[in-house]
């Protein structure tokens, strides 16, 4: 028997330019390939020598997306650098603001990027006629993160106010008594991306153990911020020594660097979360997580959809009491912490939406950038991504080509790649 | 007067997908301008792309920095009325063009390591303009909501957009703000950026990084440098800066304004 | 004209009887070294001694941006937005931005061609003065806008009791009898602080030198190598022009609406210092570089406004202050004065 | 308080298209009558003067109106497609509907020129403001001495109302008029060739009671003031029109403003028609 080749050569609905090959050979898939063809932009590297206040204005262009995430992590490693400790209302209109970020992310990619290959349509405005109600609430609660974003950071997509040291204007009550409403208002369209996901039909195909990842959150909240790294194998270490643990490495079939954990390949995002902070979750989202954590299958990343959807819940809820509590908080002092340049690195790691958000940030003593290293989730997503691929190109290979290619585009869109994102990315 | 649908295409070179994103980001007004516009291909929201079909006009994202981008850009140019750089990686080589005024060889180990043995047929940022023919330019990175409703409804009523030839700082005093260069002596390029943010960043007391890219009418830069010197911020400083956003710009005037004071 | 008194401890309770007239907008510190009109909140958030608000009033009636008006595209209905424009009253206005304001009504209400967006936010404005101290930007004096007989309610000068207030017009006769519980006579030893206040005042203007012929002056100096050299450092940002109290250009643009069911047409501030002012179709530019623009300004702000017998500028001051280039209007028109034509 | 005794100064008023010729292949005549019939019997304007013509959502225009008041119930304009307005205007058919205002500017002072000859010199679009002083003249026909009109153009293709024109021509005689069509860049061209000023000394009027009236680019000006000072006309009545930006016509928006510090004029209040003495003390008018 020949070889048989399925190649998507533009993967449609994702963050920046991939494609999947898949080589099939006397029914036996050979090759499962995430192949990623966005240009190389080499942020680590143009970045040096600039001072800091530049790079981490210009780090978020890494992605969009997640711009507020990028920038937040940058600012946090910057500051860890120089040893600032920024106000307890800096810290909470960040989250306020990360909140944001996580919510939009998880709106769009749940009613706009995921939804319509589960209801059978191309994209989400083609789906308007039969399912109006959910694209226009999808957007809706989108928006609500995209305020947030537009009136904390300054705009919906790179955001200027956030800056080492805090913010450049804090914002004001009526702002923040306006975002209140929006959110109340977004809670039940949370609740309804919970029902929806929850009611999707889920390929078992990708069932195999996986390793989760996620930061272990501070102050026992779940949150995107911590200290410290777990897994849900029990493994605990502190964001610095990330290093030693996550290995990446370029691979010659690929156009990126690839990452592993203990020499394996493993998870981070949504799921990734709830597995490992679940517990955590408080008021709606853990109803939802209580009711449904029976049907979650924690090794199957398809299921990250719920989980976004579940998180988004909890993001709401949670903006809400951010929000209260803000206003409780006064006064609220400078926006601006002084910033004394010094040399030193600093390491952040966050929950971006799609998972860990590494920054590796070193200075010399005028403030200018030496040495970054940044990891997306994305980079880290990928050979999970490559095994899952291959796990569904083994379960669907019966199917003739576009139905094929159709279940081999679920499974990074699963993930919610951010190819662009990608940024140790590199052509052959 | 009639009017049809216009047939829009929306492209991706190399960059952050965020002019993309931010059409997206229109939420109500997306699903009113998509009434009068068919998305014939729009890789981010659809799995049905039509590449085959003659585009009144073609919005284009990212920097061409691969040779796939190249390709990918005059294919759209063929098939299109029209063609909008979209977004400052389109319009002016993007942030990553910083990469040609550094030894990309050298940033290309900084990043992988001397274990990728890897061949690059070009890997600087151009902007669009540098390989085919661009009729407008949406500034910004990424650029504002309403430029494309402006956009797409001026092109629906049968005219074209006016171009920005205004600069920041006109909105600036617009919105009734304290200047930053004046008050804290902070390198705010708004005086030399392209309008259109409503000077968003000054608005938050933050200096002006030019994401807007520089104006195209007329170039100040190098009164600009003088302004800057006189702040005493030292030279190489000033032409980082001054091409944060447009490493591709020629700085020569710049240059020599310097080095004449 | 009237003089009245208002006590020092009545001043808060002045601003709160102010808010009676309509909305208050009054100087404001809004950053380390600016100042602006807005609105008044708080009577102790209110400034009484500022150099000058980085925008002049002209804001309040010719608007940085605003909807001229609406067009349906199906039914060509005319509308403009709502005219239920309120009274309101701006606090503490200096005098050269009250001249300004005489300026700007003697081209946008000169007769026969009134700006009714305009003329209707002028009537509905109470203008309540006040003496400002000048700084060394400030040369109203010699342009004789440091002092002014009408064009405002109210005047209020300091004294060492609280302020010595002259009344400028029916409106202003009213607040002052409708609340004459705030207001006290004037004692000569109030009159003799409002005059040593005033003469302090005068020695403090940095220039003293006659403007009288300073058209001629910059005609005859058109090709003086001021303007090059000038012009090199000017970052054709529209600061000066935008922040200018007599400075009137406007940019308009249509613009549909998302639906295409109506258009409006916006104006905005525009600024003879951008590249496209002098630009007209077939791309000719009456201005094409840097050094025409300058200098065009100078030559502008330095024309004669024929219904009041002044010229345009009113020596505030703004344009120097506030340009990020440091260029000094002020010390190009003394160059000039003293330069010579022919250089020998 | 009161504020209607202010009238809208940017007010459209509808008006729509009756019918269009093609002039040439830029040019388009259009003539409009507004929909209100009060105001289309009793609009009435100046010859030199010009109108804001607007397409909402588009932008608008400044147009000179070519046609003559001394004939009522529509207008007529002559326009050239350059750029975003214009070309949408060219695409209008009639029934089509516009906004205008005016009519603003100074116009020529047509009372003044009474009991002279006339000489009207075009060039190029200059025919569009230039036909309405003709028209204007030819309907008031016993105010004016001898008639002469040169109209100049590069190519004959882009003579404007060059058919227009010649239908006149059996009627100059009777009429005491002149009628000179020429062309500077098309050789073969069979009628006259060259440019208008090679023409002055040949139209038979009296240069020391004739007002002369030049419309044209700018540049052209100069030439042609020195060839009919030299020739002996007088400078007393010597007329052009000027263009700059508007945006609004009615002297606030800034953009035509021009001149130096002892004289800064608005085109569109103080002009678009001038004097050859304006241009003398104004420098930077043309
Ligand atoms: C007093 C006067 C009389 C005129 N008479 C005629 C005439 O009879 N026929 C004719 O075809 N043209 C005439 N013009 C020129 C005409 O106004 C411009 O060609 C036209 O405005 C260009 O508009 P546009 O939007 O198509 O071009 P664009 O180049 O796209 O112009 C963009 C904008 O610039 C402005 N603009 C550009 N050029 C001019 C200009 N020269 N004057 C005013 N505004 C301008 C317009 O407001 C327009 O909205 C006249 C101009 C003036 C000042
Ligand atoms: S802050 Fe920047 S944009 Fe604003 S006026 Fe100053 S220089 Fe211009
Ligand atoms: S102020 Fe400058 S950096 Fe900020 S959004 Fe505008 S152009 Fe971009
Ligand atoms: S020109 Fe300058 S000094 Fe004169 S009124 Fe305008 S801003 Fe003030």
């Amino acid at each position: 028997m020949s070889k048989r080749i399925v190649r998507v050569d533009h993967l449609a609905r994702v963050e920046g330019r991939g494609g999947i090959t898949v080589e099939i050979e006397q029914d036996q898939v050979k090759l499962a390939q995430f192949n990623l063809t966005e240009g190389p932009r080499l942020f680590e590297a143009f970045l040096r020598g600039r001072p800091y206040h530049e790079a981490v204005a210009i780090f978020p262009r890494i992605c969009s997306i997640c711009s507020a995430a990028h920038r937040l992590t940058a600012i946090e490693a910057t500051e860890k650098a120089f040893g600032i400790e920024p106000t307890a209302t800096v810290n909470m209109v960040r989250e306020l603001l990360y909140f944001g970020d996580q919510i939009e992310s998880h709106a769009l990619h749940v009613f706009l990027l995921a939804l319509p290959d589960f209801l059978g349509y191309p994209d989400a405005l083609q789906m308007v006629d039969k399912f109006g109600v959910e694209v226009t609430k999808g957007l809706m609660l989108k928006k609500t993160g995209n305020e947030i974003m537009r009136l904390l950071g300054s705009r919906e997509i790179h955001q200027e106010n956030a800056l080492v040291g805090g913010f450049g204007k804090l914002p004001s009550k009526e702002d923040l008594n306006y975002l209140r409403g929006l959110l109340v208002e977004s809670l039940p369209y949370a609740e309804l991306a919970v029902q929806l996901c929850a009611s999707l039909n889920i390929p078992p195909h990708t069932h195999q153990p996986i390793t989760h990842l996620a930061v272990k959150p501070r102050g026992g909240r779940y949150t995107v911020y911590g200290d410290y790294i777990h897994s849900s194998e029990g493994d605990e270490f502190p964001v610095e020594d990330y290093r030693s643990h996550i290995v990446e490495f370029v691979v010659p079939h690929s156009y990126a660097k690839q990452s592993l954990f203990k020499g394996k390949p493993y998870m981070v995002g949504a799921l990734s979360r709830l597995k490992l902070n679940g517990h955590l979750l408080t008021g709606k989202a853990k109803e939802h997580f209580e009711q449904l954590k029976g049907t979650i299958d924690f090794d199957n990343a398809l299921y990250n959809n719920l989980a976004q959807a579940i998180e988004l819940v909890y993001f709401v809820e949670e903006s809400i009491r951010i929000i209260d509590a803000l206003m409780n908080h006064e006064p609220w002092g400078d926006s601006l912490a002084p910033v004394q340049p010094r040399a030193g690195r600093g390491v952040s790691i966050t929950e971006a939406p799609r998972g860990l958000l590494v920054y590796n940030v070193a200075y010399d003593e005028q403030g200018k950038l030496v040495d970054a290293d940044v990891i997306t989730p994305t980079a880290m997503n990928q050979a999970i991504i490559e095994r899952d691929i291959k796990l569904m190109a083994e379960g669907m290979k019966h199917l003739p080509d576009d139905e094929l290619k159709f279940h081999l585009e679920l499974v990074p869109r699963a993930y919610d790649p951010c190819i662009s994102c990608s940024v140790h990315l590199v052509r052959k | 007067m009639e009017r049809r649908k216009l047939k829009v295409g929306i492209w991706a070179l190399t960059g952050c997908y965020g002019c993309q994103l931010n059409f997206v980001n229109l939420e109500d007004d997306l699903l009113k301008i998509v009434q009068n516009v068919d998305l014939e291909v729009f890789y981010m929201a659809t799995r049905a792309n039509n590449e085959e079909t003659n585009f009144d006009v073609s919005f284009i994202e990212g920097s061409v920095t691969t040779p796939e981008d190249e390709e990918e850009a005059k294919k759209a140019r063929e098939r299109s009325k029209y063609v909008v750089a979209l977004g400052n990686c389109a319009v002016n080589g993007g942030v990553q063009g910083f990469n040609s005024t550094q030894d990309f060889e050298t940033n290309i180990r900084t990043v992988y390591g001397d274990d990728a043995h890897f061949h690059l047929p070009f890997g600087l940022s151009k902007p669009l303009d540098s390989v085919i023919k661009v009729d407008f330019y949406l500034y910004g990175c990424p650029p504002e909501k309403k430029d494309y409703i402006y956009f797409l409804t001026t092109l629906l009523l049968g005219t074209w957009p006016e171009d920005w030839t205004i600069p920041v700082c006109a909105e600036c005093r617009l919105k009734g703000n304290p200047c930053v260069i004046i008050e804290r002596g902070e390198p705010c390029v708004g005086p030399i950026t392209v309008a259109g943010c409503e000077a968003r960043c000054p608005s938050h007391n933050v200096a002006c990084i030019g994401c807007r890219g520089p104006l195209k009418v007329v170039d100040n830069s190098d009164a600009m440098a003088l302004t800057f010197k006189g702040k005493e911020l030292p030279t190489d400083r000033i032409l980082d800066r001054m091409r944060l956003f447009s490493a591709y710009k020629d700085l020569s005037k710049v240059e020599e304004a310097l080095r004449n004071v | 004209m009237r003089y009245t008194k208002l006590r020092k401890e009545n001043f808060h309770e002045f601003l709160r009887v102010l808010e009676r007239y309509g909305k208050v907008y009054a100087p404001h510190r809004i950053s380390e070294k600016f100042y602006d009109f807005r609105e008044m909140r708080d009577p102790n958030d209110v400034v009484t001694e500022y150099p000058r608000t980085v925008m002049p009033p002209k804001k309040f009636f010719f608007e940085p941006l605003s909807e001229l008006f609406k067009v349906g595209l199906r039914d060509f209905s005319y509308s403009t937005p709502e005219e239920d424009i309120q009274p309101f009253v701006i606090f503490g206005v200096h005098a050269y931005d009250i001249k300004g304001l005489m300026i700007l009504d003697s081209v946008y209400m000169e007769p026969g061609l009134e700006e009714k967006q305009y003329a209707v936010r002028r009537q509905k404005a109470l203008i309540v003065g006040i003496s400002d101290m000048p700084d060394q930007y400030n040369f109203s004096n010699v342009r004789n806008a440091d002092w002014v007989d009408e064009g405002f309610d109210l005047f209020l000068h300091p004294i060492e009791e609280g302020w010595l207030i002259r009344v400028g017009s029916p409106t202003g006769h009213k607040i002052i009898d409708d609340n004459s519980q705030l207001f006290h006579g004037t004692t000569l030893k109030d009159i003799d602080d409002f005059k040593e206040h005033e003469k302090r005042r005068q020695l403090s203007f940095p220039m003293c030198m006659s403007l009288s012929d300073v058209r001629y002056v910059l005609e005859v100096n058109w090709n003086n190598p001021i303007w090059e050299e000038e012009a090199k450092r000017c970052l054709g940002c529209g600061n000066c022009t935008m922040t200018c109290p007599t400075c009137r250009c406007y940019e308009v643009w249509d613009e549909p609406d998302v639906e295409l069911s109506s258009a409006s047409r916006f104006r905005r501030w525009d600024s003879c210092q951008f590249h496209d002012h002098g630009l007209v179709a077939g791309g000719e530019n009456f201005r094409e570089h840097k050094v025409d623009r300058f200098r065009h300004r100078y030559n502008c702000k330095n024309s004669y406004v024929k219904a009041l017998h002044c010229d345009f500028c009113v020596g505030c001051g703004r344009c120097t202050a506030f340009c990020p280039a440091g260029i000094s209007y002020m010390g190009i028109i003394t160059h000039l004065m003293e330069a010579k034509v022919h250089e020998d | 308080m009161k504020t209607d005794n202010y009238t809208d100064l940017y007010k459209l008023n509808k008006a729509h298209v009756v019918r269009v010729f093609d002039l040439t292949d830029k040019e388009k005549l259009f003539v409009f009558r507004f929909d209100d019939k009060d105001l289309a019997s009793t609009w009435t304007y100046k010859p030199g003067q010009f109108v804001q013509i607007a397409v909402p959502g588009v932008g608008e225009s400044t147009i000179s109106i070519t046609s003559s008041a001394t004939r009522k119930g529509f207008f007529e304009l002559c326009i050239r497609k350059v750029g975003r307005v214009t070309s949408v205007i060219h695409k209008l058919r009639p029934g089509d509907v516009v906004g205008i205002r005016g009519p603003y500017g100074n116009g020529f002072p047509m009372e003044a020129m009474e009991g002279k000859d006339l000489l009207l010199i075009a060039s190029g679009l200059g025919m569009a403001p230039l036909r309405g002083v003709f028209l204007y003249a030819l309907d008031n026909r016993w105010l004016y001495g001898r008639i002469a009109l040169i109209n100049t153009a590069r190519y004959s293709s882009e003579l404007l109302f060059r058919e227009e024109l010649d239908a006149m021509l059996d009627m100059t005689t009777a009429e005491n008029l002149l009628i000179m069509q020429t062309v500077t860049r098309e050789p073969e061209y069979p009628g006259l060739k060259g440019r208008a000023t090679e023409y002055i000394d040949q139209t038979g009027v009296d240069p020391k009671n004739c007002a002369v009236i030049v419309c044209g680019p700018p540049r052209m000006y100069m030439d042609v003031f020195r060839k009919v000072l030299q020739l002996g006309f007088s400078p007393d009545h010597l007329y052009m029109t000027l263009e700059r930006r508007m945006k609004c016509g009615v002297g606030k928006c800034g953009h035509c403003v021009a001149g130096t510090a002892t004289n800064m004029v608005y085109m569109c209040k103080d002009g678009p028609v001038f004097t050859y003495y304006d241009i003398m003390s104004t420098p930077g008018l043309i």
